[in-house]
C-alpha cells in the first residue's frame, strides 16, 4: 500500500449510463483522493449502484472514462479489480451462505495466496502453507471486522449485522487500496451502525474509502467529503456539513422541488396530458370528520422477517375508513414489508392484522384481495409480457359479476385516458408513469374498499409524482377509499395524507397527524441523520 | 430434387410431433420451473389408454378424445400428488422425481400391457400424396398430424391469449407474487398447467403412435428430441417450441438421409449447442441480465 | 393510532476470541496437521477398511465392491459440478464413456498396462470435459440440462460412426487384469478387480477431498452461492466454472476406465442416457456436495436394483408383472426418498447426528454441537 | 479440516457395516464334490435378457416360453429325475448390466450353465469369463459366428444358424430368382444386419447391389433411408431387421408407393409380431397384408402350423403354463431352444458334469424341432447349420417354398439337406 499511495486515486470523470431510455448516470464527475472517505448519497433510484457498478466493470459506461492509478479501467473484468487493489461490498451482503464466515473472508483474498493446483491436489506442504497463510489473514481481517468468534459459522446462518461484517472483512483481507462500501449499513440498528461507522474511521488515511448509503448518520459521521446524486446527476459536493445545509439536497430527498426545474428521468416520458380529476393541492389536507370514522385496517405488534433480517419489528398502527395514512422512512426502514404482511405475500412472524373488523393474519394474497384490500406493488407492478388491457382485466377476474368487471374497465380508462389509448401494448412498452398508474388502475378493477400503495412515486418525474398523488386524493375524497401509502417522498405523501407515521429499522419511531409530522425533526433524523432530541437519550 | 422433397416433408411431420413433446415440457417449465422427464411416460400411459378405448369401442376419435382427456386428469393429478411435495426442495429434486416417475411409469406399462408394442391405428390414410407423379413422403394422416399439432397450439395460444383462465395462468407463470395479489389462486393455475401440458403431451402420443407403436419404452426418443427442441426454442416460449421442433425435425432428416442415421443424435447435440452458443437461452427467449 | 414499540437495540457485538469449549474427546482424533501426511493416513485407514470388506466378500461382492467403486468415481466427478459448483450435468454417463474407451484402446489395441491406461482415461476425459465445460460455462439452469443431456445421447453415436475404431454396437472387449502371482493361483479375480478400482477410488476420495477444502473446494463453492459475489471477491467465474467440469470429468473418466477394467468392456449399450440419469439419481439420493454423499449414492446405484429385485422375487407373480415389478419399486422406492429426505442420505444422517448430539451433549457441550451443525453444513 | 477427517472417518466406518452386513447374507452353499449347480433332484441353470427396456420386446417372451417348456418337463418327470430351474435375470440389454448378472449367476446362484444369454454386445463380454471359469455357455440366442469356435471358446456353443448362412442362403436364392434385378437392404447397424449383408455380398453380386442403408436400433424414422433405397431404384428389398422395423419399413414404404419384391431375414419376419404391429393398416384383410408374398426363410416350424407335431407339443406347453402370453416366433425359439438343452442334459448322461454336457454337446445333437441339422463337433459349435425358404401366404402363414438348406458361415456351397423332421415326443422328453 504505502509507496504507491499517493497514485491511488480514483478518477470518474462525466461517466454517462442509459438502460433503455432510463439516464442512469448523466456526466457524472467524481474524484476520489487517497486515503479520505468518500459518501455517495441520493434518493432512491438517484444511480448510486450504477455508479459502483461502472466502477467493477459490470456496467460499461456509453461515455466518460474512468481511471485508477492512472490507468484506464475500460475493459477491466471485475475479477481483476482485487489484483488491482480495489475491492467492493455488495448491497445486501450476498455472503456464500453455504460457507464458514472465514471461509468467505478466504474467497476474498484468494489472489494473495495461490498455491499451485497440483500442489493443492496433492496436499503438498505447500499449499498447506498457503492455506496457513490465508486462513490466518482472514482471521486477521474477521478480527478487524470486530467478528473473529464467528469464524467457523456457516455464514448463512448468522445474524444480519455479523454477516455484514463479515462482508466488510472479505472486502478488506485483499487489502485494497480503495474500498468500495455498497450501503454498508442499509438494514443495521442504531447500534450497529455506530460500530460499523467506527470501523470505517479506522480505514482513514490508510486506505481510500467510497460509500453508497441511505443512512445519513453514517455518512455525516465518517465521511470527510459526500457527493449527492440525483436522477443520475450530482447535484451537490461538499462536506457533510455543507451537503446537510444544501437547499437542494433537502428538496431531493423530501421531494419539496417547487424551486427547480422538472428534470426528465425518461426520455419518453412526458407527463399525461390530461391530469386525473382532484389536482393536487399544495397545503396539507384539512380533513375533519376524523374521529367519526372506524378504523378499517388495525396492525398489531406485527412481526415479520426475510431471512436472518427482521425486517417488520413489533409494528402497531390504525388506519381509518376514508382516511390516508403515510409511512414514511428511508430505504430498508421496512415499509414495504409491512404492506406485503398485510397484504398476505410475506407470513407474519407474529403479531395480528384485522380488516374491517375481521382477522386477516396470515390469509394468503389471492383471499385478502377477496375482502376489498387492494396492494399496488413496488416498482413494476405492472407484468410486463401482459398487455395495458390485460394487467387491467387481471385485477377484476377474482369479481363474478362479469358485467361490473366491464363497467369498472371503462371507468379506469376515464380515469386513465392515456391507458385507453395504449391498451393493446405491452406493458413493458410503458413508461414509469403509466406503468404506475396500470399498477393503481388495476388495484382499483377491483373496487376495493382500501387500498395499499407501495411508493408509487419511485422512480418518476416530479410532475408525474404531483399527478399521482393527486389522483390518490382524489380517489379517496370521492369513493371514499381507505388508503395506506409507503413513500420515500415525504413532502409529497404527506401533501395529502391525513395520518403520519414514521418507520425505521422495522420499528415505528413516530406517528402523528400529517401537518405535525411535516415538521417534525423525527423525520429530518429519519432521512437526513440529522441530530434530534433522541440521539441524546 | 424428390429426395429432399421427402426428407423436409418428413422433418416437417417428425418435427410437428417434437413440436408437440416440446410445446407439453414449456407449459410445465412455465407454470412450475420444472423440466418434467416424466412426460414420455405420461404420454405412453394415455396412449394405451386410447388404444384400449379404440380396440373396445371401434372408435378412433373417441379414443382421441380419451387420450386428451385422460392427459388432463393425469397431469392434473401428478402435480397434486407428486409435484407438490417437490416444489419447495431443490430444483434438482423435482427433476429425480420426474425421472422416478418415469420409471415407475414403464414398469407400470410393461406390467399391464407387456413389453411388446402395438399397433395404433391412424385416422387418415398414410398413403402419401402423388405431386408430379411421384408419391411423396407426405399422407393425409400427417397433414392431419401438422394440422393437429397446429391446432392445439392455435388452441393454446388462443386460451392464453383470449380467456380469462388463460390471463390467470400466464400472469402466475409470469409474475406469481403480483398474481397473488390480483386474488389467482396461483396453485390452482400450476395444477392446471400440469394438466394442459400433460393433454398437449397426450396429444403428441396419440399423433406418432401410428409411426412408432404403442410399448413401454416407444415413446423415449420422443422425450429426448422433444427437450432439445424446447430448449432450441427457448423454454419460455410456447412458440419456441413450435419453431425448435420444426428446426429438429428438418435438420435431423437431412442428417439422417445425407450423412447417416447413425449421426443423428450426434446432429441434435451439433444443433442444440450451435443455437445455444448464439443464443444461451434458446431462439425466442430474450436473455436478461444479470443483477448486481 | 398506536406507536410500536421504543427502538431498543439489543447488542449483538459477538464474542471476541474463538471463545468455543474444546469438543470432547471422542471427536478429536489426534491427526497429522499436514494434509499430506494426513491424506496417507486416511488412505491406508480406508484402504485397511477396503481390504478387510474386499476379504470378508465372497467374489460376486468383492464385484459388487467393485461397481461401487467405479460409480463412486463417477459420482464423485458429478458432486463437484453438480454439488460443490452447481451446474447440473445430464451427461456424465458420456464422460465415462469417454474415459471406458480411452483404457480399452489403450490397453486393447496400445498393449498399454492398466495404471498409465487409467491415468490417460482420466487426462483424455479431463481434456473432454474442458471442452463441455467451456460450453456449460455459457448456459444455466436447464439450458445447460438440455446441453448436456443431448451430449449423453449424442456421444455414443460415436462409436456407431467409426465401427474400425469404436467396434460399433458390439464396442470393444478387453482381458480383465490378471492377479499377480505373489498372491496365490486361487487369487479370486473379482477380489483384485475390487482392489483395483477401490485402489481407483480411494485416490479419487484423496485428492478431491484435498482440492475441496483448499482453494479449488471454496472457489466452486462460492461461485455456486453467488457469482457476482464471487467475481468481487476476484474469482474469474468462467474459468472456475471450466476447472469445475474439468476435475469432474477426469473424475467420470477414471470411473470409465475402472468400468471398462471391471466389465472388460467398452461398449454404447453401457453408456445410455439411462446411465446418466442413473448418476443423477445417485448424487441427488446419496447428498448433493458432499464426498459421503457420493458413497452413499454409489451403494444405491448398487445395492438398490438387487434389493428391488430380491423384494421382487418374494412374489410370485404373473411374469409380465414380475419381469416388471423392479422397475415399479425402484421408482417407487426413489419418490418416496426425494420427498421424505430431500437433502439426500448423507442430509438426513447429519441431521438426525446433530438432533442426537443435542440431546446427548446436554449444556457443557452445547457449543461443541452448535460447532458440529456448522461443520455438517460445511460439508454440504 | 478436522471435520473432513472425522466424516471420513464416519464414512470408512459405514463402509466396514454395511461390508459386513452384505457379507453375512448370500454365498452360504456350496456343493462339495459334486458338480456346481446340479444336486440329486435338480439342476440349476442361468440366462440374461432384456425383460425391461428398449431391446424388452418379443425378446423378454424368450425366456418365459423356455421356463415354461422347463416346468412342462420337470412335471414329466424332469431328466434322470432332476427338475431344471431356470433363473433368467434381467440385464435391461446394457453389455456391463450382462456382466453383473452373469458373475451373480456364476458366483452367487451357483449355476450348473449359462443357457441361452441373449444379445452380440451383451453375450460377447461375457464369453471370455464363461470360458475361463468353466461354465458351460449353451445356445448363445443370437446367430453371430463369434460363438462357433471350439478351439478359442471350448465352452460356448451357438443355437440359431448364423446370420451369414442366413444372408448366404436368402442372397442364393435372391442371385437364381431375381437375377437382373437391383436389389436393396434395409439393415440394423450392429453385427445381426451386417452380418446378414455379408452373407448376401457372398452370393449377389455387387454390382446388383444398388444401395444398402443402416438405421440405428431406436430412431423413430426409418423414411430417410427408405426414401434413399427408392430413389436407388431397387427392385428387391431385403430387409435384415427386427419386427419393429420390419413393420416401420412397410409402413413408409406403404407411404411412398413403393412396391419392391420383399426379402426379409428370418429376425424380422414372425408374422404374429410383425402383423400385430400392422393389424391397423389391414382394413379387413389379413393383418400380414403389407409382408403378403414376402420371402423370409426358417430353421423351426412356423407357430402357425398347427399340424405340426412339435407346435402341437409347444401350443400345449404354452396354454398350460403361460398361456397369457401371446403364441408367436418366439415362444417357437424359447421351447425348442429348452428342448435342445434338455436333449444335451440328457446326453450327458445320469451324473452330468460340466466337462461331461460339453461332450454330449460336442458330440452332436438330433436337430429335435429343427429343419436343418446342427453343426455341433469338437471345433465347431455354430449351432443349425442352415435354413430353409418360406414366404407369407394370404392368411398370413409361414410357408416354405424350398428344401432345408446348409452351408458353412464362410464361402462353402450350399447344399440340400435331405432328412425329414422328426416328430416331437409325446411326453415333451427327448
Amino acid at each position: 500500500m504505502g509507496s504507491d499511495e499517493s497514485a491511488s486515486k480514483l478518477e470518474i470523470d462525466s461517466v454517462s449510463v442509459r438502460f433503455g431510455g432510463l439516464r442512469a448516470l448523466d456526466q457524472v464527475s467524481i474524484d476520489a483522493a487517497p486515503g479520505r472517505i468518500i459518501g455517495v448519497i441520493g434518493p432512491n433510484g438517484a444511480g448510486k449502484t450504477t455508479l459502483f457498478n461502472v466502477v467493477c466493470g459490470f456496467v460499461r459506461p456509453d461515455a466518460g472514462t474512468l481511471r485508477w492509478r492512472g490507468r484506464s479501467l475500460a475493459g477491466v473484468p471485475p475479477h481483476q479489480l482485487a489484483r488491482l487493489g480495489i475491492a467492493r461490498t455488495l448491497q445486501g451482503v450476498r455472503l456464500f451462505p453455504r460457507l464458514s464466515a472465514v471461509e468467505n473472508v478466504m474467497v476474498g483474498g484468494g489472489h494473495l495466496h495461490r498455491p499451485w493446483f497440483v500442489s493443492t491436489l496433492l496436499g503438498l506442504p505447500r499449499s498447506d502453507r498457503a492455506e496457513r497463510a490465508l486462513r490466518a489473514a482472514a482471521l486477521e481481517a474477521l478480527d478487524q471486522a470486530g467478528v473473529a468468534g464467528v469464524a467457523e459459522r456457516m455464514a448463512g446462518g448468522l445474524p444480519y449485522a455479523i454477516q455484514k461484517r463479515v462482508g466488510l472483512a472479505r472486502a478488506l483481507v485483499a487489502r485494497p487500496s480503495l474500498l468500495l462500501l455498497d450501503e454498508p449499513a442499509g438494514g443495521l440498528g442504531a447500534d450497529e451502525v455506530a460500530g460499523v461507522a467506527e470501523l470505517i474511521r479506522r480505514l482513514r488515511g490508510s486506505i481510500t474509502v467510497m460509500l453508497v448509503e441511505h443512512r445519513m448518520d453514517l455518512v455525516m459521521s465518517v465521511c470527510d467529503d459526500v457527493a449527492v446524486l440525483d436522477a443520475g446527476a450530482l447535484i451537490a459536493r461538499g462536506t457533510p456539513g455543507q451537503v446537510q445545509a444544501d437547499p437542494r439536497v433537502l428538496s431531493a430527498y423530501l421531494g419539496d422541488r417547487t424551486d427547480e426545474p422538472a428534470r426528465e428521468r425518461k426520455s419518453a416520458d412526458s407527463p399525461p396530458e390530461s391530469a386525473p380529476t382532484g389536482s393536487p393541492r399544495k397545503g396539507r389536507r384539512q380533513r375533519t370528520a376524523v374521529e367519526g370514522k372506524s378504523a378499517a385496517l388495525e396492525v398489531e405488534d406485527l412481526v415479520a422477517t426475510y431471512g436472518p433480517v427482521r425486517a417488520v419489528d413489533r409494528v402497531s398502527l390504525n388506519v381509518d375508513s376514508g382516511s390516508i395514512t403515510a409511512v414514511l422512512g428511508a430505504n430498508g426502514a421496512g415499509k414495504t414489508s409491512l404492506l406485503r404482511t398485510v397484504s398476505g405475500l410475506l407470513a407474519p412472524r407474529g403479531g395480528r392484522v384485522s380488516y374491517g373488523g375481521k382477522d386477516i393474519t396470515g390469509l394468503p394474497a389471492e383471499e385478502v384481495v377477496r375482502r376489498g384490500l387492494g396492494h399496488v406493488p413496488e416498482g413494476a407492478g405492472a407484468i410486463a409480457e401482459l398487455t395495458v388491457d390485460e394487467n387491467l382485466r387481471l385485477g377484476s377476474l377474482w369479481r363474478r359479476d362479469r358485467r361490473d368487471r366491464a363497467v369498472a374497465l371503462e371507468e379506469v380508462y376515464d380515469l386513465f385516458p392515456r391507458l385507453r389509448e395504449r391498451r393493446k401494448q405491452f406493458a413493458s412498452s410503458l413508461s414509469g408513469g403509466e406503468r404506475q398508474m396500470l399498477s393503481i388502475g388495476r388495484a382499483l378493477m377491483g373496487r376495493p374498499q382500501m387500498l395499499l400503495l407501495d411508493e408509487p412515486s419511485l422512480g418518476l418525474a416530479p410532475l408525474v409524482t404531483e399527478q399521482i398523488m393527486g389522483l390518490i386524493s382524489g380517489l379517496s375524497e370521492r369513493s371514499g377509499l381507505t388508503v395506506l401509502l409507503v413513500e420515500q417522498n415525504a413532502d409529497s405523501a404527506l401533501s395529502i395524507a391525513d395520518h403520519g407515521v414514521v418507520l425505521n429499522v422495522g420499528r415505528v419511531v413516530a406517528a402523528a397527524d400529517a401537518v405535525t409530522l411535516a415538521g417534525d425533526e423525527q423525520l429530518r433524523h429519519a432521512y437526513l441523520g440529522l441530530p434530534s432530541a433522541q440521539d441524546s437519550e | 430434387m424428390s429426395r429432399f422433397l421427402d426428407l423436409t416433408l418428413n422433418g416437417v411431420s417428425t418435427g410437428m410431433i417434437y413440436a408437440s413433446v416440446a410445446l407439453a415440457l414449456v407449459l410445465i417449465w412455465r407454470a412450475t420451473r420444472i423440466v418434467n422427464f416424466a412426460q414420455g411416460g405420461m404420454l405412453m400411459v394415455t396412449t394405451f389408454v386410447a388404444l384400449a378405448v379404440i380396440n373396445k369401442t371401434g372408435s378412433y376419435w373417441l379414443g382421441f378424445f380419451v387420450a386428451l382427456a385422460s392427459g388432463l386428469i393425469f397431469g392434473a393429478l401428478v402435480e397434486r400428488v407428486l409435484i407438490r411435495r417437490v416444489e419447495g426442495g431443490p430444483p434438482l429434486n423435482a427433476v429425480i422425481a420426474t425421472l422416478a416417475l418415469l420409471i415407475l411409469l414403464q414398469g407400470a406399462a410393461g406390467a399391464i400391457w407387456s413389453a411388446t408394442p402395438r399397433s395404433f391405428p391412424p385416422p387418415f390414410s398414410i398413403r402419401g400424396y402423388v405431386i408430379n407423379g411421384h408419391r411423396v413422403l407426405f399422407s393425409p394422416n400427417d397433414l392431419f398430424t401438422v394440422i393437429a399439432v397446429l391446432g392445439v397450439a392455435l388452441g393454446l395460444f388462443g386460451l392464453f391469449k383470449r380467456t380469462d383462465v388463460g390471463l390467470r395462468m400466464r400472469a402466475s407463470a409470469f409474475a406469481p407474487g403480483i398474481a397473488r395479489l390480483e386474488g389467482v389462486r396461483v396453485g390452482r393455475m400450476l395444477t392446471f398447467g400440469w394438466a394442459l401440458a400433460a393433454m398437449a403431451g397426450s396429444l403428441a402420443g396419440v399423433l406418432v403412435a401410428p409411426a412408432v407403436f404403442v410399448g413401454p419404452n416407444n415413446f423415449d426418443p420422443l422425450l429426448v428430441f422433444g427437450f432439445t427442441a424446447a430448449v432450441i426454442g427457448g423454454l419460455d416460449s410456447p412458440l419456441g417450441a413450435i419453431v425448435g421442433g420444426l428446426i429438429l425435425g428438418l435438420c435431423l432428416s437431412y442428417v439422417s438421409g445425407y450423412l447417416g442415421s447413425a449421426l443423428v443424435t450426434l446432429g441434435a447435440l451439433v444443433i442444440l449447442i450451435a443455437v445455444l452458443m448464439a443464443r444461451p437461452s434458446g431462439l425466442f427467449t430474450s436473455t436478461r441480465t444479470r443483477s448486481v | 393510532m398506536s406507536v410500536g414499540a421504543k427502538p431498543r437495540q439489543p447488542p449483538a457485538q459477538p464474542t471476541a476470541g474463538t471463545g468455543a469449549a474444546p469438543p470432547p474427546w471422542w471427536r478429536r482424533p489426534r491427526l497429522p496437521q499436514q494434509t499430506l501426511a494426513r491424506s496417507i493416513l486416511l488412505a491406508l485407514v480406508f484402504g485397511v477398511v477396503l481390504y478387510i470388506v474386499s476379504e470378508l466378500f465372497g467374489p460376486f461382492n468383492d464385484l459388487r465392491l467393485a461397481t461401487g467403486a467405479y460409480y463412486f468415481a463417477a459420482l464423485a466427478g458429478l458432486t463437484i459440478v453438480t454439488g460443490l459448483n452447481g451446474q447440473i450435468s445430464l451427461g456424465h454417463g458420456a464422460l465415462m464413456m469417454v474415459g471406458a474407451y480411452t483404457t480399452a484402446l489403450l490397453i486393447g489395441r496400445e498393449g498399454w498396462a492398466l495404471a498409465p491406461a487409467l491415468v490417460a482415461s482420466a487426462l483424455t476425459t479431463g481434456a473432454v470435459g474442458a471442452l463441455l465445460g467451456g460450453v456449460a460455462a455459457r448456459l444455466r439452469g436447464p439450458y445447460l440440462a438440455g446441453a448436456t443431456l443431448a451430449f449423453a445421447v449424442g456421444l455414443p453415436a460415436l462409436a456407431y460412426q467409426y465401427p474400425n475404431t469404436f467396434g460399433g454396437a458390439n464396442g470393444l472387449e478387453i482381458n480383465p487384469p490378471t492377479p499377480p502371482s505373489a498372491l496365490g493361483a486361487n487369487f479370486p479375480l473379482e477380489r483384485w478387480q475390487a482392489w483395483i478400482a477401490c485402489f481407483g477410488a480411494l485416490i479419487v476420495y484423496v485428492l478431491l477431498a484435498n482440492l475441496l477444502h483448499g482453494r479449488s473446494g471454496r472457489a466452486f463453492r462460492a461461485v455456486r452461492d453467488d457469482e457476482v459475489a464471487a467475481q468481487i471477491a476476484g474469482l474469474n467465474v468462467g474459468r472456475t466454472q471450466v476447472a469445475a467440469f474439468v476435475v469432474s470429468a477426469a473424475c467420470a473418466g477414471l470411473g470409465g476406465g475402472l468400468l471398462a477394467m471391471v466389465d472388460s468392456l467398452a461398449a454404447p449399450g453401457a453408456f445410455t442416457l439411462t446411465l446418466s440419469l442413473a448418476l443423477i439419481t445417485g448424487v441427488v439420493v446419496g447428498g448433493l456436495g458432499s464426498l459421503a454423499g457420493a458413497v452413499w449414492g454409489a451403494i444405491v446405484l448398487v445395492m438398490l436394483p438387487v434389493w428391488t429385485g430380491d423384494i421382487a422375487g418374494a412374489f410370485s407373480l404373473p411374469t409380465q408383472i414380475q419381469s416388471n415389478l423392479p422397475l415399479i419399486l425402484y421408482g417407487l422406492i426413489l419418490i418416496g426418498v426425494i420427498v421424505a429426505v430431500p437433502e439426500g442420505i448423507q442430509g438426513a444422517l447429519r441431521a438426525g447426528a446433530s438432533a442426537a448430539e443435542r440431546r446427548l451433549g446436554g449444556r457443557g457441550h452445547k457449543l461443541a454441537s452448535e460447532n458440529l451443525t456448522n461443520a455438517a453444513q460445511k460439508e454440504g | 479440516m478436522r471435520h473432513f477427517v472425522k466424516y471420513s472417518c464416519a464414512t470408512a466406518a459405514c463402509l466396514l457395516t454395511v461390508g459386513l452386513a452384505v457379507s453375512g447374507c448370500g454365498s452360504s452353499s456350496s456343493s462339495s464334490g459334486s458338480t456346481v449347480g446340479v444336486t440329486a433332484t435338480s439342476v440349476t441353470i442361468g440366462s440374461h435378457t432384456p425383460l425391461t427396456g428398449p431391446a424388452a420386446p418379443g425378446y423378454s417372451e424368450i425366456d418365459p416360453a423356455a421356463a415354461a417348456y422347463f416346468k412342462y418337463i420337470n412335471s414329466q418327470g424332469g431328466i434322470y429325475g432332476r427338475k431344471i430351474n431356470l433363473i433368467y435375470k434381467d440385464d435391461m440389454y446394457n453389455p456391463a448390466e450382462t456382466v453383473t448378472v452373469t458373475k451373480e449367476l456364476v458366483l452367487q446362484d451357483k449355476i450348473f450353465a449359462m443357457y441361452a444369454g441373449l444379445g452380440t454386445p451383451t453375450h460377447t463380454k461375457v464369453v471370455a469369463y464363461l470360458n475361463a471359469e468353466h461354465v458351460p455357455d449353451l445356445f448363445v440366442a443370437s446367430g453371430c459366428p463369434c460363438w462357433d469356435n471350439g478351439t478359442t471358446q471350448p465352452w460356448t456353443f451357438g443355437w440359431q444358424p448364423s446370420y451369414q448362412i442366413e444372408g448366404k442362403i436368402l442372397g442364393q436364392y435372391i442371385a437364381q430368382h431375381f437375377a437382373g434385378k437391383k436389389v436393396g437392404v434395409f439393415y440394423q447397424d450392429d453385427d445381426f444386419g451386417q452380418g446378414g449383408l455379408a452373407g448376401l455380398k457372398e452370393e449377389v453380386p455387387a454390382s446388383a447391389i444398388v444401395s444398402t442403408q443402416p438405421y440405428q436400433p431406436g430412431t423413430t424414422t426409418v423414411a430417410p433411408q427408405i426414401t434413399a433405397i427408392k430413389s436407388a431404384g431397387a427392385q428387391v428389398l431385403v430387409d435384415f431387421t427386427t419386427p419393429i422395423y420390419t413393420a416401420l419399413e412397410r409402413l413408409t414404404s406403404f407411404t411412398l408407393g413403393y412396391k419392391a419384391q420383399l426379402v426379409i431375414g428370418n429376425v424380422g419376419i414372425d408374422p404374429t409380431t410383425v402383423g400385430a404391429l400392422l393389424a391397423s393398416y389391414s382394413k379387413g384383410k389379413a393383418s400380414t397384408a403389407l409382408i403378403e408374398g414376402a420371402i423370409s426363410d426358417d430353421y423351426l416350424p412356423s407357430p402357425t402350423d398347427t399340424s405340426n407335431s412339435w407346435i402341437a407339443l409347444f401350443k400345449k406347453v404354452h396354454d398350460q403354463y403361460e398361456a397369457s402370453a401371446p403364441f408367436d416366433g418366439n415362444t417357437v425359439y424359447g421351447m425348442a431352444q429348452a428342448y435342445t438343452f434338455a436333449e444335451a442334459l440328457m446326453k450327458a448322461g445320469k451324473n452330468p458334469t460340466r466337462q461331461g454336457i460339453v461332450n454330449a454337446v460336442e458330440s452332436g445333437l438330433p436337430p429335435g424341432p429343427g429343419l436343418v441339422p446342427f453343426r455341433y463337433t469338437k471345433t465347431e459349435h455354430g449351432g443349425y447349420g442352415g435354413v430353409a425358404m418360406t414366404t407369407i401366404n394370404k392368411n398370413g402363414q409361414i410357408v416354405f417354398i424350398g428344401p432345408p438348406l446348409v452351408t458353412n458361415p464362410g464361402s462353402g456351397p450350399i447344399t440340400q439337406y435331405t432328412t425329414a423332421q422328426a416328430t416331437a415326443p409325446a411326453n415333451g422328453l427327448p
